[in-house]
């Protein structure tokens, strides 16, 4: 069984993504699917700092210190991009505008909870800045995290122990082991990776399991990690 | 006479402001801090301090230096840990309960300057329902959802980094230098820009980002 | 795909619009009126409409055709007084209970559609208080002033004019004739521009005024 | 007695615009004011629909309907002039940005309300426009009207009996044979126009008037109307 690494998840998210979307990636793993959306789509990368059409990462000779994405990277701008305010950019999301955010968690709930923002580090100070915004109002909610803590233990939660960023906000998942979408009924496991089998996924699962009719491998290409 | 809101030093661009003040620090992501006043304003020594600034630990905002003066009683932000493993200025003080700390949802700390400056009192808005941010909050349900009840911040004083400003105190950014610019210069009684340059002649009507209405001061500190 | 948000017929530009829509249209004072759209509309049948319109009569809007067509069962405006010293066909269907009116200050207007597009679903406003305008509204006491509880306005379509569009549906006005546009664009389902100039290459970035992410369509119908 | 005429009352008002303030000027006789700013002095002409610096009307040549101020007059900009949407216009109104908005008015209150929106005129339609915000957040809030209706009725009145635009909002009042405050105590008349004696002015009011210890003449320069 190999479970896919950092870049490839991110990459299984971006297959997701639609042409014509209109897209929040958070900090971290979700920042990455930029690199990967499907050939010929073309999608607006909305930042929440204001950046509505984020381009690719700068290189030394173009960086500017006033031109970041809401992780401080120095971008480039797409064609077709403009630059709001955070007030301008937050009503943007709030509206309902953003088609898509795909964020980073620490746990999910079989309703649709999400933790993203408080691991509960005595006396580090809270860190919540714009997620509770686009997990409450993007359209569509979409998490990237290992299905399992460092530890082993389960992120996939009947109830979330950690402080909620959202209730109820989550309609996908993915995993290095699986996709899993959250539906009325629960956890719907969508892809699972070759070599693991559906008892050992919800034996590493804090909450039931349902798997769709039509569940199907969890499959990416080889993408290397920039250190390995 | 003209208008003319341009200063000459960062001790006129400050005159007035007293202990106690609620103090509108703009600024993300490395683009968009007053760091020239900030500072400004830790030399000042102006003290018991309401900072008002997304980020209480950005590496690259001069905020941090107000806590480690301890010049700041309350913090109101969206992001306050820092960045190190360790305990920051901020969270030592924190830690002790030397310093007060209020947190907001990014877009609720934008939107509640962008009421302060917009004379709406208190608004509804969906981040943060069911979250412990909103303990204690007014919650009300609209149509199928529920809400909860946030209230306008408003300043003594916003210090904003701009790009260009001229003599009417109208404000032109660079990318992302605005932020919360525009929201804390129209939420401040008395608002302070920083500029690369503040000209005579005016900013084209079409690149005008702030009116210069809710500027008071504006002080040319170059690059 | 690349992203083309321009259309090269009205039917295109209004497809989709069912009877008993909302429809925002923007305009003030003889500047920002879609009125090629809005002709179209009335060509097009669509009845039963909600008409958000800063006014229901001006001389210089097309609004006055939807209304005088029947389309129109409800006006919600700042100003609905006819110019001439008669009755004009708006007032004539109010005089006989035809057509339902709801009058907000225009401030309130403007930000009721703000608040549809920005996910704010009430707010209090000092406008209006101790008015017939506020009658039957909730009011709350803030601090030492009383504020009314307005709700926002979400629109099915908006119809808004601008200077030049990109294929992204980025937009660009002339002078005053943003007014009510960027706040409808972002408080309707479908956001229709129609514009002087629809081009492929983008507008340049700090010449938007309303980002291509509220709006669906755009028409080219010239000076 | 010469009773002052409306470019005159427009003249008086204007007398009391200070430098650098930011102004808003109502339909009528207030927009004239903009003619008659004292000398030397630089003020912002805030007009609602979004021009922030309003200069002269636009000459033929120049004239542009995109370009208008809040009475559909074609208008130009003045140096350090800008323009935003109306939803920001109505942001700075309310947020209290503007110093002083001038008005018609139908009737003022002694207590300071202001009536200046519906004259009640049988199924015509209702005209409320930016009044409202204007009357109930400008920081001053001042109105220029005729002293009585044209049929010698009188404006300043205990209590308006036509609909409110705003509550105790008025300040101070510019009239064609007097200017008087709204104060705590009520009317406080300034400047009377020579005459007219006190008994005369009180016996055209609704309400009780006080003369202010210094109350003087009431005066301006001939200005002739353009149709006169």
């Amino acid at each position: 069984m190999q479970p896919l690494n950092r870049l490839q998840m991110a990459w299984r998210a971006a297959q997701d993504i639609e042409d014509g979307m209109v897209v929040n990636l958070g900090l971290g793993m979700p920042v990455a699917c930029g690199d990967y959306v499907r050939p010929g789509l073309e999608v607006v990368i909305q930042s929440e700092n204001g950046v509505i059409g984020a381009g690719p990462l700068a290189d030394k000779a173009h960086a500017d210190t006033d031109l970041v994405d809401a992780g401080s990277r120095r971008i480039t701008l797409a064609p077709g991009a403009s630059i709001i305010d955070s007030a301008a950019s937050f009503a943007m999301i709030r509206g309902g505008h953003v088609d898509a955010t795909i964020l980073g968690a620490f746990e999910v709930a079989a309703n649709g909870d999400l933790a993203n923002w408080d691991m509960r580090i005595p006396n580090k100070g809270p860190l919540v800045g714009g997620a509770m915004d686009l997990a409450a109002c993007a359209k569509s909610v979409w998490v990237i995290m290992e299905f399992n803590t460092r530890k082993g233990g389960p992120r996939l939660l009947n109830r979330c122990t950690l402080p909620l960023t959202a209730p109820n906000c989550v309609r996908r998942i993915f995993t290095d082991v699986a996709v899993v979408d959250v539906t009325a009924e629960g956890f719907v496991v969508r892809e699972i990776v070759a070599g693991l089998s559906r008892e050992e996924l919800q034996a590493r699962s804090g909450a039931p399991l349902h798997f769709a009719s039509d569940c199907r491998a969890l499959a990416a290409p080889e993408i290397a990690l920039p250190d390995a | 006479m003209p208008i003319d809101k341009r200063v000459a030093s960062t001790a006129e661009a400050l005159e007035g402001v007293s202990d106690g003040a609620t103090v509108l620090c703009s600024g993300f992501g490395g683009a968009g801090f007053a760091n020239v006043l900030i500072r400004a304003l830790r030399e000042r020594g102006t003290r018991n301090l309401t900072l008002v600034s997304n980020s209480a630990t950005h590496r690259l905002s001069l905020t941090h230096e107000l806590i480690e003066a301890g010049l700041v009683r309350k913090v109101i932000c969206s992001a306050a840990r820092g960045h190190a493993p360790g305990l920051s200025a901020f969270e030592e003080l924190w830690k002790d309960g030397k310093i007060e700390l209020v947190v907001l949802p990014q877009g609720t700390f934008a939107e509640c300057l962008r009421a302060g400056g917009a004379g709406i009192p208190a608004f509804y808005t969906p981040s943060g329902f069911g979250t412990e941010l909103a303990a204690g909050k007014e919650v009300r349900r609209f149509g199928d959802r529920d809400y909860v009840l946030e209230t306008a911040i408003i300043g003594d004083l916003a210090l904003v980094r701009a790009d260009v400003a001229d003599r009417w105190g109208n404000l032109s950014f660079r990318h992302a230098q605005a932020n919360f610019g525009p929201a804390m210069a129209t939420a401040a009684k008395l608002t302070v820009a920083e500029v690369r340059v503040a000209q005579a002649e005016p900013i084209p009507p079409a690149q005008v980002q702030v009116s210069g209405v809710f500027v008071n001061r504006v002080l040319a500190v170059g690059g």
